[in-house]
C-alpha cells in the first residue's frame, strides 16, 4: 500500500504544476510546427523534443548530478544537464555547428560580386536597432531587460541560429530558450515575413532589374578567401574570432581539396550529432519560469521587428548601392542578407520570379546570404566585446 | 540608471553598426585585392563547379557502373 | 641492470595475479563466442576485448587520473576509467544507444494489431519472479544479494542490453560486468532457450494458427503513436522516462520524415560509437574480485530462469488471450515478447514454420518483440522507483 | 531484515507487474483510440513502405542509375 | 568615444606580440605545406589552422575557463582549451585514433613474411640513438633538454604521429607543438629523405633481387594475429598496451568481420572527428614561447635524423637478414619499416621499379610498414616506463 | 648530473633496442607458431581478398546495378 502511495506520490500526474503542462503543450506546438508546418526542423525536432522532456515532472532530465563528500558521483545528472553543460554553456555545440556550416557554404557567388557583402552589413542594422527597442522596453517599464539582454534579443535579428545561441549563453543564458525558438521560428517564416516587406520597398521596374552572369572563382580564390577574412577578423576583432575562424576552418577543409573525408564527416555525422544534441539542450532551458512571463512575448515581438528592419535595410542599401553604381543590383537580393541561408536567397528568388519569370536571382542572392552570416557573426563579436564592458 | 541603458543601446547601436560597415567595407576591399593577386599568380583556369568529395566519389560510382554496364551489354550481344 | 630489473618488475608476467589471468581468458572466451559462434557480437566483441585490456597487469586502463594539489593533472587516467565513468556511470550511452534503437524501430506491426503490447507485458513476469529468486537465495543464505542486486539482476529477463545496463549502472554497479555478459549471452541464446519452452506449452494446432494480414499503418500513426507514449510516461512513470523518451525520441526522428539526416546519422555513426565505447565501458568492469565469485554464477543461474519465465509467460498470455477474444493470436509469438529484438521474433517464425511451413509469422511476432522493449523499459522505471524507496 | 527482503521481493513482483500491465494495457487502449482519431482526423492513404532517408537515396541512385543506362542502350543501338 | 577606444584596444592589432604574428605565419606556412606541397594534410591542416587560431591576440582560443567561488561558470574556457584538455592531455585522441588506424592496417602481407617483423625492429635504431644526440646536446650545452624532453624527441623517428602525440603528451607536452608538427612533416618528406639513403646503402643488384608472392593469408590468421600481439604486449611491456591495445582492438573489429558496422564507422566518422580535434588541440601547443626557441631548430634537426638512422638501420638490416638467410629480401623494404604508412612503403616500390622495371615490391614493403608501427609503440612503451623511473 | 644524462640515454638506447628487438623477435616466432596452428586446425581455404564489410556493400550494390541492368536489357530487348 505504501508503494501504491509512492508509486502515485512520483507519477507525473500527481506531480505535474501547470507550468510544466503548458511548456509540454510548448514543446508539442514546436514539434507540430516542425513536422506539418516545416519550421526549420532540423533544429525544432529536437528543441519541441527537449521542452518535452525538461518538463516531465520527476523525470530530472535536467537534474544536476550528486557527489558525496569525498567526491564520489552519488546519483548521476540527467541528460539534458550534462549536454546543457558540456556542450551549450561552454560554447562547444555553437562553435562545432558553425565549423560544419562553413563546410556546407560555397563563397563562389560571394566572390563573384564582392560587394554584395555590403548588403549582408546592411541587414544587420535590424540588430542594433532591436537593442535599442529592447532597452528603450525596459526604460519605459513595460518589460524588464538588461543591456546583456537586450544585445541577446537583438541577435535573433541576425537569422542565424548558432550564432544567437553562442552569444545568448554568453550574456543571458535565461533567455536561451526564448531567443532560439524565436530565432529559428522566425528563420521558418522568412517566406512569409519578407515578401511584403520586399514588395513595399521596391518599384516593379527594380524587381525586373536583371543582373550579369557571375564570373567563375578559381579554386585558388575559394582556398585564399577563408584565410583573408580570418586575418581580417584576427587583426579587427578578436571576439568574433571563435565564431568566424571555426567558419573560416570548415570552409577551407570544403575548398582546399585535400581533407575531402574530414569535410564530408563535418559536414554529415559530426553537425548532425551535434544538431540534435543542440536542439535536446536548448530544450532544457524551456521551463515555465523562463519562458512562460511576458519577456518571452517581449522577446517574440522585438525578433519579428528585427527581422523586418534587417529585410528592409538590406533592400534599401540595395537601392542605395545602385545610386551610387553603374552596376546595377537587383534590390530583391538585399533582403537575402539577413542570412536565414538558403530560404532568404530563395525567397528572392521567386519574389524576382514574379516580377520578371526569366530572371533568375538564386545565385546572385546567395552572396548577400553568406554575407549576412559573416555580418551577424561580426556583430555578434562586436556586441559581445561592448556588452562585456559595460 | 534607465537614461544610461538607453544610452548605452545608442552606443551598442552607433560602434556596432560603425564596425560591421567597416569591417565587411575592409573585407570587400581585401576580397577583390586578393582575387586579383590570386589570379595574377596562378595562370590555373577557373573552377565553376563542386569542388567537394562528392563529385568524386560519384564519377567513381559511375565509372564503375558503366563498367558493369560494358560487361552486360558485352554479354548480352554475345548470347 | 637496475633498468632491466625495472623492465622485468613492470611487466605482466611479473605482476599478473591468478584472477587477472582468469578474466582474460574470459574475456577471450567471450570474444570467441561473439566472433565463432555470433552471440551478439556488436556488444560482446567490445566486452570480450574491454575485459581483457582492464585486465593487462600494470597497463592502468582503468586507472583514475590524478592531480597534484592545485589541481593540475599529475597523471591522466587510463582510457577505460574515462569511458566508464563519462558515458556509463551518468547513463549517457545507454540513453544514446536507446534514441539510435528507437530510431531502428519500426512500431508498424504494433499499431497494426496494438493488443500484441500485452504479450510484452506478460514476458516481463520473468524480471520480477528472478527478483523473487535472487532474494529467496539471499534469504536461504545461498549467496548474498542485496534488494538493489536482486533488481538488476532480475532486468536480465527483460532480454534489452542498454535498459539491463542502464538499471544495473544505477542500482548496483559493481554487478555491471556479470550482468550486461548474461543479459547479452542469454539474447545471443534465445534461439536454444525458447523453441523447447514454446514447444512444451503449446499444441501442435496451436502453433499452426494462421494470423490475418496486418493492416497498412499510416504515417500519421506511426508519428503520433511516440508522442502517445512519451505522454503516458510522462503522466505515469516519470521514472522510466529517461529511457523511453530517448526511445520515442529516436522513434520520432525516424518517422517524422523531415530530419532524416538526424536519423540516419542516429542509426548508424552515432550507435556504432556509442556501441563500442559502451561495450569497452562495460569491459572496465570485468575485474577478477567483481566477476570471479559465486555470486556470478547465481547472476548467471537465475538470469537463464529469467528468460525461460519470460518467454512462458508470454506464450501463456498468447493462450489467454484466445481464450478471451474471437481475433485468435498464435501463441508463439508470445515468446517474442521478452524482446531480443529481432531474435525472438525470427524464432518464433521459424517454429512457426516448422509446425505449418506456409505461415509466416515475422511481421506477427515484431509487434511483441518491440512490445517487449517498452514493457522491459516500464519494469526499469518501476524498480527504480520502488528501490530507491527501500 | 532477511524477511523484510523476501517481503520487498513480493512488493516488487505485485506492484511491479501491476504497473507493467497497468501501464501497456491503458496503452492498447490510447493507441487504438489514438488510430482512431490519426485516421477520422486525416484522409490521408496509409503507407505500409519504409520512410526512411535510406529509400530516398536508393530511388535517387536508382534513377541515375536507369539514366546511365539508358545512355549506355542508346549508344549500343546506335553503334 | 569610450567604446571606440575599448573597440580598438581589444582589437588583435593593438594587442598582438611579435610572437604571434610569426606563430600565425608560422600556421599559414603548414596550411601552405599542407594543401599546396600535400604534407599530410589531414593532420597538418587541423594543426595549421589550430596554430593561427591559437595565436589570434584576445580570441581565448586557449583561455581556461573562471569558475566563481560557488563552483558557478563565470566565464567558459575556449574550444582549443577544451580540446586539448579533453582529448589529448588525458590520451584519449592518440589512442581513438590508433583504434582507428588498427581498423585500416591490413596485416596480411606481415602474416604472410612475419620475418618483415624484424625490419620494423631495425628502424627503431633511429629513436633511441637519436635520443642520444638530444642528451649529447644537452651534455655539451649545445640547447637544453631533459632526458624526458629527449626521449619524445626520439620518438619522431618512429615515424608515426598518434604515437609520437601520445608519448610527448605524456612526458614534455611543452614540446608538443614541435613533436608533432615535426613528426607529420618528416613524414611527408619521406619520398624526399629516404630514397638517397636507401641508394647509398644498397648496390644495384641489391635493388633488382626480387621477391617470391606472398602466400596467401587464412581469415583465421588474421583474427588471431592481433590477439597474440595483444597477448604478447600484455606479459611483456604494459606501458605499450594502451597504444598496442586499441590497434589491436581495431583491427580485429576490422577482421572478425562480424562487427563491420561498427569497423566502417572507427575508419571513417570516428577517426575523421577525432583527427579535427587532434590537429586543433596540437595547433593550441604552438605558442610563441613554447615554439620560438633554439630548442624547436633543435628538434628539427634531431628528428631528420632520427629519420635517416630509421632507415638506414632499415636497410642495413635486410641486407644483414640476408647474409644469414636463403630467403633473400630486396633490401630496399627495409627502409619501409620506420613506418609512415603508406608512404614508405611505396617509395621502396618506386625505388626498386627504378632498379628493375618489373619487381613490385609494394606488397613486400607493406609488412615492414606495419611492423614499423608495432616497433614504434613497443619503442613507446618501453621509453615511457624507463624515464618514468629515471 | 650531465653525465648521468649521457648514461640514462645510454640506458635508454641499449635496453630500449634491447626490448624492441626482443619482443618483435617474440612475435616473429609466435606468428609463424599461430599460422601454423590455425592452419592446422581448421581446413579453411585461405582468402586474400579484403574482409571488409566495404566489399559486402559493394557486391550487394552491384547485385542492385546488375537488376537493374537486367531489367533495361530485357525492356530493350522486349521493345
Ligand atoms: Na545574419
Ligand atoms: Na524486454
Ligand atoms: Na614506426
Amino acid at each position: 500500500m505504501e508503494n501504491l502511495i509512492s508509486l502515485w506520490a512520483s507519477s507525473g500526474l500527481a506531480q505535474i504544476a501547470l507550468g510544466q503542462a503548458v511548456m509540454m503543450l510548448v514543446g508539442f506546438v514546436l514539434l507540430y510546427l516542425a513536422i506539418s508546418r516545416g519550421f526549420e526542423p532540423l533544429l525544432l525536432v529536437p528543441i519541441g523534443f527537449g521542452t518535452v522532456l525538461a518538463n516531465i515532472p520527476g523525470a530530472g532530465f535536467d537534474a544536476a548530478p550528486v557527489y558525496d563528500a569525498l567526491g564520489h558521483l552519488e546519483s548521476p545528472g540527467g541528460l539534458l544537464y550534462y549536454i546543457y553543460h558540456a556542450g551549450i554553456e561552454t560554447g562547444l555545440f555553437p562553435l562545432i555547428i558553425f565549423m560544419g556550416v562553413g563546410a556546407m557554404t560555397d563563397f563562389g557567388p560571394l566572390l563573384a560580386n564582392p560587394k554584395t557583402l555590403l548588403l549582408g552589413a546592411a541587414a544587420q542594422v535590424g540588430i542594433f536597432t532591436t537593442v535599442l527597442g529592447a532597452v528603450a522596453m525596459s526604460h519605459f517599464g513595460i518589460l524588464d531587460f538588461s543591456i546583456r539582454d537586450a544585445a541577446s534579443i537583438g541577435i535573433i535579428g541576425g537569422a542565424d541560429g548558432p550564432t544567437a545561441i553562442f552569444v545568448t549563453s554568453k550574456l543571458s543564458p535565461d533567455l536561451l530558450g526564448a531567443i532560439a525558438v524565436a530565432a529559428y521560428s522566425y528563420m521558418a517564416l522568412v517566406p512569409i515575413i519578407q515578401p511584403p516587406i520586399m514588395k513595399a520597398l521596391t518599384t516593379d521596374a527594380e524587381r525586373q532589374i536583371a543582373m550579369v552572369q557571375l564570373r567563375p572563382v578559381s579554386k585558388a580564390e575559394r582556398i585564399v578567401f577563408p584565410l583573408t577574412l580570418l586575418v581580417l577578423v584576427a587583426m579587427l576583432l578578436p571576439d568574433a574570432a571563435p565564431l568566424l575562424g571555426m567558419f573560416c576552418f570548415g570552409n577551407l577543409m570544403r575548398e582546399c581539396g585535400v581533407v575531402n573525408r574530414l569535410s564530408d564527416t563535418t559536414q554529415n555525422a559530426l553537425i548532425n550529432v551535434v544538431t540534435i544534441f543542440l536542439g535536446l539542450g536548448v530544450g532544457s532551458k524551456m521551463s515555465a519560469e523562463k519562458f512562460l512571463n511576458p519577456e518571452t512575448m517581449g522577446i517574440l515581438a522585438l525578433g519579428a521587428v528585427a527581422f523586418c528592419i534587417g529585410t528592409a535595410s538590406g533592400v534599401l542599401m540595395a537601392k542605395l548601392m545602385n545610386l551610387l553604381s553603374k552596376d546595377k543590383v537587383n534590390p530583391l537580393i538585399g533582403a537575402a542578407g539577413v542570412s536565414a541561408v538558403p530560404m532568404a536567397a530563395r525567397v528572392a528568388n521567386k519574389v524576382g520570379l514574379e516580377a520578371n519569370p526569366h530572371n533568375f536571382l538564386l545565385m546572385h542572392a546567395m552572396g548577400p546570404n553568406v554575407a549576412g552570416v559573416i555580418g551577424s557573426a561580426v556583430a555578434a563579436g562586436v556586441m559581445i566585446n561592448l556588452v562585456s564592458g559595460m | 540608471m534607465d537614461a544610461s541603458l538607453i544610452s548605452q543601446g545608442l552606443d551598442l547601436l552607433l560602434y556596432g553598426m560603425g564596425t560591421v560597415f567597416t569591417f565587411l567595407t575592409l573585407l570587400v576591399g581585401l576580397t577583390a585585392l586578393m582575387s586579383r593577386s590570386v589570379m595574377y599568380f596562378s595562370k590555373e583556369e577557373p573552377i565553376e563547379a563542386e569542388m567537394s568529395s562528392h563529385k568524386i566519389h560519384s564519377t567513381l560510382v559511375e565509372k564503375r557502373i558503366v563498367k558493369v554496364i560494358q560487361a552486360a551489354i558485352d554479354q548480352h550481344r554475345g548470347s
